[in-house]
This record gives structure tokens, C-alpha cells and sequence, in this order.
């Protein structure tokens, strides 16, 4: 009665995640497009296990490790990044207390301080 | 006979570990489902990462795990470089971002392709030895170096053409298409094939590294020569692209290391990639395959040159002063931001002008095409990044009906999202697309650089109708001279 | 050596049935997909019976299979009730026929339970034994008996239930609540206690088929204590929940058995089940608790008959002749049709009706509240099966702005769905369900047999607004009536 | 490497398949409730492969075998009955051609073999 090898239920694990994929998505409005593909992005970064779990194989030479570390870097990178990221972008979506202070001087480059700081202050105050 | 300790007995116990698996990919379907709703995204967001905070942890619990010290500092240089540049990016360079950090994964999927390489390559290409009715299964099984060598390559591919992506937008490469002209498809296609038949000797048996490391250079040199001939401007459709490219690839390497929770996440990122790539591209009507074969999204200011002269209508031009009192005095005011509001960073100076305009007591929205900018959302992003009211956002099909009782629209660096040309010439490369009416409003500022047209490279009948009048200058300089000259009024 | 016959070894090759298993359920899932969409239901439903077919025959292919006669007598019983039961049913009894089909599931999950215990059962409450290190398995693993105990449970619950539900739908009995009073509850929870005891003794190893068949009868009287007190109009939500039950006993039973197709087949009705009910209790003002703790739903009549008297206005009665001219001289007609219009088999007389308003100019459009009749979409379906055309049926929030440009809304056993009291008295049972506003249309016609209340047991405002009149009697003579007065016209 | 059990890649694809039902059904019309508690009824005739799998098993008593007739049996009713029921009211809701001759006449309880002819005329017309 145990039809299942370890390529037959993956592969069913596979098809299910796909459907999954595909359903999730097919409603999503226009406007969080671009979040999402940061947040799928992030997602993603879960090739990061494959370079942990290769880590633990016995008799790894130098050469492989030092490859896996930098996969490792990479995958971090992607995880860490991606959902911060996506978290900063989509707490602009949120309504903000008005920073105070703000007048006509802050426009410029200085673009990015002002929205991770826009960021920080809606934390601490919001309900 | 002693018991071993329970804690790690149980904690490494193999089905507790793929339970932890099962509850990461769980939490990471709960948190997908999550970001495709306005009201549950940042939640979303963070259920995601909760999971992979469970699919980390478990994979530390497996048993046989060691390097500690590797995988410390491998996991800290991922911090110190991941944090800060996801903290201080702005938010106008997010879809380079999103390559650069969608390149890195798919560099991690390639190198961990190497390492299996190297680890298990001289058990590839293994039989099945039958002997008297039963089967004996010798080395790796096939399936397991086919996937490792498919990951390898979308892994290669998707690494280096995120890269060129990122350069592309980053300014550090040209953001127009470079391209082999005729030959392009040609060489692509060799690169695919040479990539193709490496795999195809690999997972046969040949165990050569030299020929694995050519593999991963010709993927390489395929992902440059895809993303190379693209134009900037349909960066985000390749960025999604490759976004599900990775995602695939990942799924691909939880084939090959039987790991349930990288089989599901890398899939789902794969369909769901595939599925964003698709709406994007309908969005801005047009067709993967087109932007796959390069062309047409670059040359916006070049195509332009040409079809600016071809116009015979007169085009009003206006200044600063006069579009404040016009505004000043009127009781509906809509904003139509597009792409050159994002390239003149002017969200915070129209918000500022609005504001003053609201303080006299006339009433702002603004109307959002959905592909208005150079990636969707882009508007919402900016106009959040400047506080602007979520209020005060309308979507096409609310803002179109609404222009008729509007009494300016102001557009701000938009320029194909407002065409006619998309109702009402058939022959238009944009024909089809819905775009927002503002000619239904009474009157139309426009405010622009020049005539030059905008990423479709055709020009605008709007800027011809008699209502329309234009402010040429930068946006951001523009828009702050008329709430300058606003005070005076 | 001899080659095994190619075919045979090919086809019965397991992981060449589990790839079929995945193919199947890939069509299920795409069938569901396709049955959430309007207009692609009738593909989905066909995809899904395809997969079904390539189950089937997965399993048939499976190794071991055997006695053949005996699945081709099951089958063709099967086939030789089922067929006819589908085609012949009538559309106003469909709830009752998915009823059946509903419980006949559930009981094979019982009998396959029934049959795993007397071969398996000797072997379950089987330990791991421990001995310098390594682990031994002795017999069935225990979780194989916990699914399939649970199996049996959920299934003879789902069995008696629904065979119950149909009871009371078909009038087999009555279709008021049956109910011990107060003890019921208590009941219930020792019911449901004692069938969990035998489980487990029989998980933890007790090999007794007097105690498997106690179980199954404990279980059935369960099914039954449940069902008996809820009143008839509840019986679609009870039926869903039940549905989801078989779904989930369908997935044990997979568990049980290590069947893809059953796992996935058994929880996506399970899952989907699930939502449905909550959605068809909510649409309706109900929560699935307080229907399954019975009470309310079923006493329409009964305490009605005290609300009647109640109310001080007067009601001013019609005739047939008298409806009939206002109707033909109205420009525009809203027919909202209820209970009462199913209950006397009326649609084809309305469409009659409409079908000569129509000839004469009138405008007749069909306003379909959520929840009118006794199951979500009862309207659509009995309309549909007149040849009503799609586009003259309004859902509620399309109907509700055009009810004050109608001259006659002609109510047609409809009452709760049209009742005031929804939103103007906070302690009506039904206060928050939104209604059609029929009071807002210029005059409005009643077609009901007497002054009784409908579902909910309460009096409807409505039939004391001086717009409003009543022609009392059978829905389908009296419209028939009315179709035959407009002659005389 | 090798983490499954039979258990637990089982429970994987419980759980997938879960939410895929959940995910899917979050957007259906109200309409089509009672079609598609008819279909995912139909589907739950799956358990009919329990019944034939069993029927293989070596040394079945002739009172199993008796069962095991009667559960395929009801699973196939279930299967065939729910499917067929189905397509019969999701048929209804496509628009049809007129039938001929239906005058008043044919009104009365012979609805449901009215509602079979409608179908099948609707199927042979329909392009
Ligand atoms: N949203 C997406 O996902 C996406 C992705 C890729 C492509 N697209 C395409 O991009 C287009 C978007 O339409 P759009 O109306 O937003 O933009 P557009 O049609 O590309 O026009 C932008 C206009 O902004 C002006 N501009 C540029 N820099 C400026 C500055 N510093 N100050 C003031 N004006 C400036 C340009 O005119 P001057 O040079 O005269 O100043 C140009 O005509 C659509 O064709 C869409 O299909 C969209
Ligand atoms: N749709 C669903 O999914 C569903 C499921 C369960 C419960 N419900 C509930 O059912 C109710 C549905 O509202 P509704 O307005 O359709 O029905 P209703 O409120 O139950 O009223 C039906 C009316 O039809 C009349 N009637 C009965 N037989 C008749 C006949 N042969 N000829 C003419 N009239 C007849 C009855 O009055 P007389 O006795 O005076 O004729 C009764 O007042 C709601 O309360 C809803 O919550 C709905």
C-alpha cells in the first residue's frame, strides 16, 4: 500500500505549492505588485537552508566551504533584505502622524533619511 | 542501557524537524496570502519572515549539522551587508534593490548547485542495476543531479542578469538596449544549448569540475546577453521574470536536498512570480516574449525626436505664476502624477503645493494609472513616502468618471497614461491600453521638460487641445515655483 | 532472465501510479478553481469528474489488485442507483439529493474503516520497542489507527446526519425540530464521549469488533442527536457542514491508507466545506454554533401564528383581476421571489407572467436576494430552470438603487428578505441582514397564501404599508390567475 | 538528508492541500454555493479508491468482501450521482434556447423531466 518515494511525494508537494502560487496571486490589486514581488523575493532567500545544510556534509574541503559561506552571505543577504525592505515600503501604504517640523526645506535627496525616520516615528506612535 | 538526552534527542528527532518545516511553509503561505490584501500586507510580510526564522531553526536542529563558526559568519556578513541597504535605499530605487537582492539568491542557488557538485558529482549518472528480478540503485539517484544541474543554471542565469538589471537602472550601464542586432537571438541560443548539453554530459556521468564551472559561465553569459538588449523601462517586468526565475531554482534545490520547506517556498515564489510578471506586463500592454526579445522599451527619447515634428497643432505654454492663480481659484484639482514626477523626486513638493491649495479651501485628489511611473504601485509608493492622504488616492476607474466636474488637472511629468492616442488611433503602439481622461476635465496643466515623448516614444494629441496648457521645466523646480507663487496671490 | 512484460511492469510501476495519483488531483484542483467561477462551472465540474476517472484507474492499476467481480458488481450497483437518482431529481429537491450522495460517502468511509480494523486491528496499539539504540516498529504504526478511527467515527456521524437532513427535506419527517429539551446538550456530549472511548481502546489495542461496532452505532446515534432537533430551514448549512465532515473523513482515510489522491481529494472538501458553511450561516444571519445547538430555524408557523395578532395596522387585500391591470399599465416591474415561490413549484408559472408583461412593453426585471428560498442561489437555479434569461436577474446590491424607479415590485413568497424590521428594529432576530427595499418602489404586491410569518417567525411591516398589497393564496395559481386575467386586458 | 516519513510528508501535503481548498473558495459569488457544495461533494467520492484498494488485500473474509461491495458501491453513487446533479444545475444556468411548444401547459410537477429534456437540448445546440 506505500506507493510513495522520495521523488513522488516531493514532486506532489511540488504541484500543490504551485497551485497554491498561482491561486494566491491571481486577486491581488494593482498597487501592491511591487511589494509583493519583494516580499515573494524575500521568500525565496530560504536557499539560504540549502547552504546551512550543506555546511554539515562530512569531509568538506576548503575550497567547498569557503563557497558556502559566501552562500550563505548571499541567502542572508536576500532574507534579511528582501523582508525589510518590503516591510519598509509597505508601512508607507499605512497612514502617518505628520512628522513635525516638516516644512518646505525637507524635499530633496535627502529622501531616504526622511523615510526610514517617517518610518521610525509612525512605530512609536501609532495605536 | 542509557537514555540519551531528551532535549536533542527529541529537537533532533527527523520528524520534529520536517514538522518545523511543515509550520514555516504554512506561516509562509499564510503570510503570501496576506501581502495580496491592502489591509493585511505588512502583517503578511512579517508572518513570511517568521517562517523563515521556524525553517532556519530547524535546519540548525538537523542532525549533523557543524561549521558553526562558517555558518556565523556567513549568516553575519549576509547582516552587515543586508540591513543597511534595505534600510537606507530610497524608495525610488527600490526595483534596483529588488534585483540586486533577487541576484543574490540566485548566486547562492548556483553556488550550492557547485558544492553538491563537488560533493556527489562522481555519483551522478548512476544506474540501476537489475539482477535476478531486484533492483539495486546505485549512487545518487538521476533525478537528483538533474535537478542540482537545473538550479545551477536558472541559479547562474538569474544572478547575472539581475546584476545588469540593477546596473541598467542604477545608471552604472546605459539604460538603453545593447544588442548584437540580428544576431542576438542567434547567440542566445547557442549559449542556451551549450549551457544545456553541459548538464546533459554532467548528469550523465562526466565528472569533470572544469566542465560544471564552464556550465555556470556560458549560464552566465546567457543572463547578460537576455537582459542586456532590454531597455530600462521594462526592468521591472524583467526583474519579476527573474524573480520567479530564482524562486524555480530554489524549488529545484529542495528537489535535490529533499528539503520540504526550500520545495514549497521556492514554488510557490515560482508560480506566483510567473503570475506577477504576467499582470505586470498586461498592465503596461505588452508581451513577455516581446520584452524577452529586447527593443522597443528604451528608446523613449530618441523615438521621440522623430515624432515630436510631426504634429501640425499649436501647443499653449503657461508659466509658473498663471498656473497658481489657475489653481488658486479653482474648487476640484487633480493630480495626475507619472514617471517624471518619480525621476524629479517631486512627491514631497507636491505634496506641499496641495496642501496650500487645501488650506484655500479646493478640493485635491489624485488619480493612480496603474502603470503610471516605471513600476506598479510606483505612484502609491512616492505619494505615501510624502504623507499624502490614503484618501486621496483614486484608482483609474474611480478617478475617470470624476474628471468631468474637475476643474483643473494637473499633470505632473505623466505622459502615456494620459494619451488619447490609446482610444483613438488604432495604428498607436498603446492602442487598447485604458487611460485616465483628463481632457474631461475643464482645463489641463501639464507640467514636462520639453515635447519629447515618454516611454512609448509616440506623441501626445493631449498637449494640443486647446484646454491643455503646459509648464515646461523640471517637475520638482515646477511644482515648487507654483506654491511659491501661490503666497503671492 | 526474463524481462517482465513491459506494459504491466510500466504501468504498475508505483511511482507511475503516484504520478497519476498527482495528475488527478492537480485536475481536482483545477476543477474546484473552475467551479468558483460563473462562467467556468460547468468545465470545472467536468475537469474534476476527469480526474476522478484517472483515480480510478491509478488504483485499479495498482499492484495487488483483486476481485475484479466483486468491484464490477459494487460499481455497477453504484452506477444503476446514482445515475438515475441525478438525472431524475428534480431542481427543487436538489438539497435532499446532495444529502444523500453526502451521507452514501460518509458510510463507505465507516464500511473501509470497518474493513481496515477487522484486517489490520490486530496489530494496532502496536509499540516501538527500544534495544541498544535501535529502534524496532512492531505492526501498524499508531497513527494509521488514530485516522482510521477517526474515519469511522466522522463517517457514521456523517452517514446517520445526513441521511436525517434528507429525511426531514423529503418530509419523510417532520421538518420541525425533534429535540429532548433540555437534556440534549448532555446527551450529545456523552455521545460523543463514548465514541471517543471506544477509539481510543481500540488505538490503544483492544482487538474487539463488538467494540468497533459500538463505536459505529454509538457514532450513528450521534448523527442522529444531532441533526434531529434543527429545524428545516437550517438543514443547507447542516448539509455543508456535513459535506465537510465526509471531506475530512476522506482525508483520514487517505492518511490511513498513504493515498495521495485521497489526502488531497478528502481535504480540500474539507477545507472548502468549511468556509462554504461559514459563508451560507453568515449570509443568512446564523452562526454554525447556534444551528447546532438546534432552536429557532424550524418553527415558522408556530410562532407566527402568536406574532399575527400582534399588530395594530390593517392589511388591504388584492384580487388576480385588480393585480393584473396594475401590472399591465406599470412601465417597470421588479418580481422578488422567496420561499413560498419554490414551495408551490411557481417559476415557470412567473416566467409565463413575465413573458406576456414583456410582450405588452413592461420592463420586468427579477430581484435575487443572497438567501432567498432555503439555499444560497435556490433563486437562480429554479429561475434558470424557466428560462429565465441571465440578464434580467439582479443580485441584491444591483437591485436595490432601482427599486424607487419601479412602479410594482410583485413580491412571490417572499417575506423575511423583504422585512423592515431588518433595519429598523434592533431586536429582531433578522435586525442587520441587509434586505431588498421593495418599500421603496411606487406600489408593491404580496403573493402569499396567509398573514403567517416566513423562516425567521416574524411579522413583516410590509404588509401593513398602505403601498402594499396582498393576494392571498397559492403562489403558482394566483400568478397563473393573474397571467390569465392580462388576457382580458 | 533524508528527512520524510510517510507520516509527515503525508501531513505536508494535508496540509497544502487545506489550504488550497481555503484559498480557493475565499472567492466564490453566492450563486454558486449550492453548485459547489454539489461538486466538492462529488469529490469526496474519492473514497470509492479506498474501497477497490482494499478489495486487493490477500485473505479478505466473505463478510469484509461484503462490506467492501457495499462501500464501493456507495462511493460510487456518490461520485456518479454528484457529478451528474451538478452539470445539471450548472447547465441551468447558461441560457438555452427556447424550447418549442412550451406553452402553459407545461407548468405542472412534471418539472423535473422537463428540467433533463432542457439540458440535453441545450447541449445539442449549443456551438
Ligand atoms: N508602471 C509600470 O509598471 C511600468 C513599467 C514599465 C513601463 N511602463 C510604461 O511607462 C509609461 C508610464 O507612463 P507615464 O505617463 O507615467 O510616463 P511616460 O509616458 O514615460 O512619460 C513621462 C514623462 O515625464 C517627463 N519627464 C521626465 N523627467 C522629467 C522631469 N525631471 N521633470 C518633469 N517631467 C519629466 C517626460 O517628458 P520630458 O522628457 O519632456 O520631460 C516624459 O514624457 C507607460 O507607457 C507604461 O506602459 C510602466
Ligand atoms: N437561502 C438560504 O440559503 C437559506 C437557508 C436557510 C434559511 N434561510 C432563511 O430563509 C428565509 C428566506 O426568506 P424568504 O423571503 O425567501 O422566505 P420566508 O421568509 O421563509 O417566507 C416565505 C413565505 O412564503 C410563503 N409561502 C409558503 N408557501 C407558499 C405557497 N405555496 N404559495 C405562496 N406563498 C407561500 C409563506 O407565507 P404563507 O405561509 O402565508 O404562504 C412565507 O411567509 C430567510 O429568513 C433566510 O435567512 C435561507
Amino acid at each position: 500500500m506505500i506507493l510513495a518515494s522520495v521523488l513522488t511525494t516531493n514532486l506532489a508537494i511540488l504541484v500543490l505549492a504551485g497551485f497554491i502560487g498561482f491561486v494566491v496571486i491571481s486577486k491581488v490589486p494593482n498597487t501592491l505588485h511591487t511589494p509583493l514581488m519583494s516580499g515573494t523575493n524575500a521568500i525565496h532567500g530560504i536557499v539560504l537552508l540549502g547552504g546551512l545544510l550543506l555546511m554539515g556534509l562530512p569531509g568538506l574541503g576548503a575550497f567547498s566551504k569557503a563557497l558556502l559561506v559566501i552562500a550563505i552571505a548571499f541567502g542572508t543577504i536576500n532574507v534579511v533584505g528582501g523582508f525589510l525592505v518590503t516591510d519598509r515600503m509597505l508601512e508607507m501604504f499605512k497612514s502617518k502622524p505628520k512628522p513635525k517640523g516638516e516644512g518646505s526645506a525637507g524635499e530633496a535627496g535627502g529622501g531616504s533619511g526622511r523615510g526610514a525616520g517617517g518610518e521610525d516615528g509612525g512605530k512609536g506612535t501609532r495605536p | 542501557m542509557i537514555a540519551p538526552p531528551l532535549a536533542s534527542s527529541f529537537l533532533q528527532d527527523e520528524s520534529f524537524i520536517y514538522v518545523l518545516y511543515i509550520v514555516a511553509f504554512a506561516l509562509f503561505i499564510q503570510g503570501l496570502r496576506g501581502l495580496a490584501g491592502p489591509t493585511t500586507a505588512v502583517r503578511g510580510n512579517r508572518i513570511a519572515a517568521v517562517g523563515m526564522g521556524v525553517a532556519v531553526i530547524a535546519t540548525l536542529l538537523s542532525p549533523g549539522e557543524g561549521n558553526w563558526g562558517l555558518i556565523v559568519l556567513g549568516v553575519a556578513v549576509g547582516v552587515a551587508v543586508g540591513v543597511p541597504a534595505a534600510r537606507q535605499v530610497k524608495m525610488t530605487a527600490m526595483p534596483q534593490m529588488v534585483a540586486l537582492f533577487n541576484g543574490v539568491g540566485g548566486g547562492a542557488v548556483a553556488l550550492i548547485s557547485w558544492v553538491e557538485f563537488r560533493h556527489y558529482g562522481s555519483s551522478y549518472g548512476s544506474h540501476t542495476l537489475e539482477a535476478g528480478g531486484i533492483q539495486i540503485q546505485v549512487g545518487v539517484p538521476t533525478y537528483v543531479a538533474i535537478f542540482s544541474v537545473f538550479a545551477a543554471i536558472v541559479g547562474s542565469v538569474s544572478f547575472w542578469g539581475s546584476n545588469i538589471a540593477f546596473a541598467k537602472l542604477q545608471e552604472i550601464l546605459p539604460g538603453r538596449p545593447i544588442s548584437l542586432g540580428p544576431f542576438q537571438q542567434a547567440m542566445n541560443m547557442v549559449l542556451l544549448i551549450l549551457a544545456l548539453a553541459a548538464g546533459v554530459a554532467l548528469i550523465g556521468g562526466t565528472h569533470s569540475e572544469a566542465l560544471f564551472i564552464g556550465m555556470l559561465i556560458v549560464a552566465a553569459l546567457l543572463g547578460n546577453a537576455v537582459v542586456l538588449p532590454i531597455g530600462g523601462a521594462d526592468m521591472p517586468v524583467v526583474i519579476s521574470l527573474l524573480n520567479a526565475f530564482t524562486g524555480l531554482s530554489a524549488a529545484a534545490t529542495g528537489m535535490a536536498l529533499d528539503n520540504p520547506a526550500l520545495i514549497v517556498a521556492g514554488m510557490i515564489v515560482g508560480a506566483s512570480g510567473t503570475i506577477l510578471t504576467n499582470l505586470m506586463a498586461t498592465a503596461m500592454n505588452r508581451s513577455i516574449p516581446s520584452i524577452v526579445a529586447g527593443g522597443f522599451g528604451g528608446g523613449g527619447a530618441v523615438a521621440g525626436a522623430e515624432g515630436a515634428g510631426e504634429h501640425a497643432g499649436t501647443v499653449r505654454s503657461t508659466s509658473a505664476a498663471d498656473a497658481a492663480i489657475q489653481l488658486a481659484y479653482a474648487s476640484r484639482v487633480v493630480v495626475v502624477p507619472g514617471y517624471g514626477m518619480a525621476v524629479a523626486q517631486a512627491q514631497h513638493a507636491v505634496r506641499e503645493l496641495t496642501k496650500e491649495l487645501e488650506a484655500r479651501g479646493v478640493e485635491v485628489s489624485y488619480a493612480i494609472h496603474p502603470v503610471a511611473g516605471r513600476m506598479p504601485g510606483h505612484m502609491n509608493v512616492l505619494l505615501a513616502e510624502a504623507d499624502v492622504p490614503y484618501d486621496q488616492l483614486r484608482e483609474m476607474d474611480d478617478a475617470n468618471p470624476e474628471f468631468q466636474r474637475t476643474d483643473v488637472s494637473l499633470v505632473i511629468g505623466a505622459n502615456d497614461v494620459t494619451n488619447p492616442a490609446a482610444k483613438n488611433t488604432p495604428s498607436s503602439p498603446i492602442y487598447g491600453m485604458p487611460i485616465l481622461e483628463v481632457a474631461d476635465s475643464r482645463s489641463v496643466i501639464v507640467i514636462k521638460r520639453s515635447m519629447n515623448p515618454g516611454f512609448a516614444g509616440i506623441e501626445n494629441e493631449l498637449y494640443f487641445d486647446p484646454k491643455t496648457a503646459m509648464l515646461f521645466g523640471d517637475a520638482k523646480s515646477a511644482v515648487s515655483e507654483i506654491t511659491a507663487e501661490l503666497a503671492n496671490i
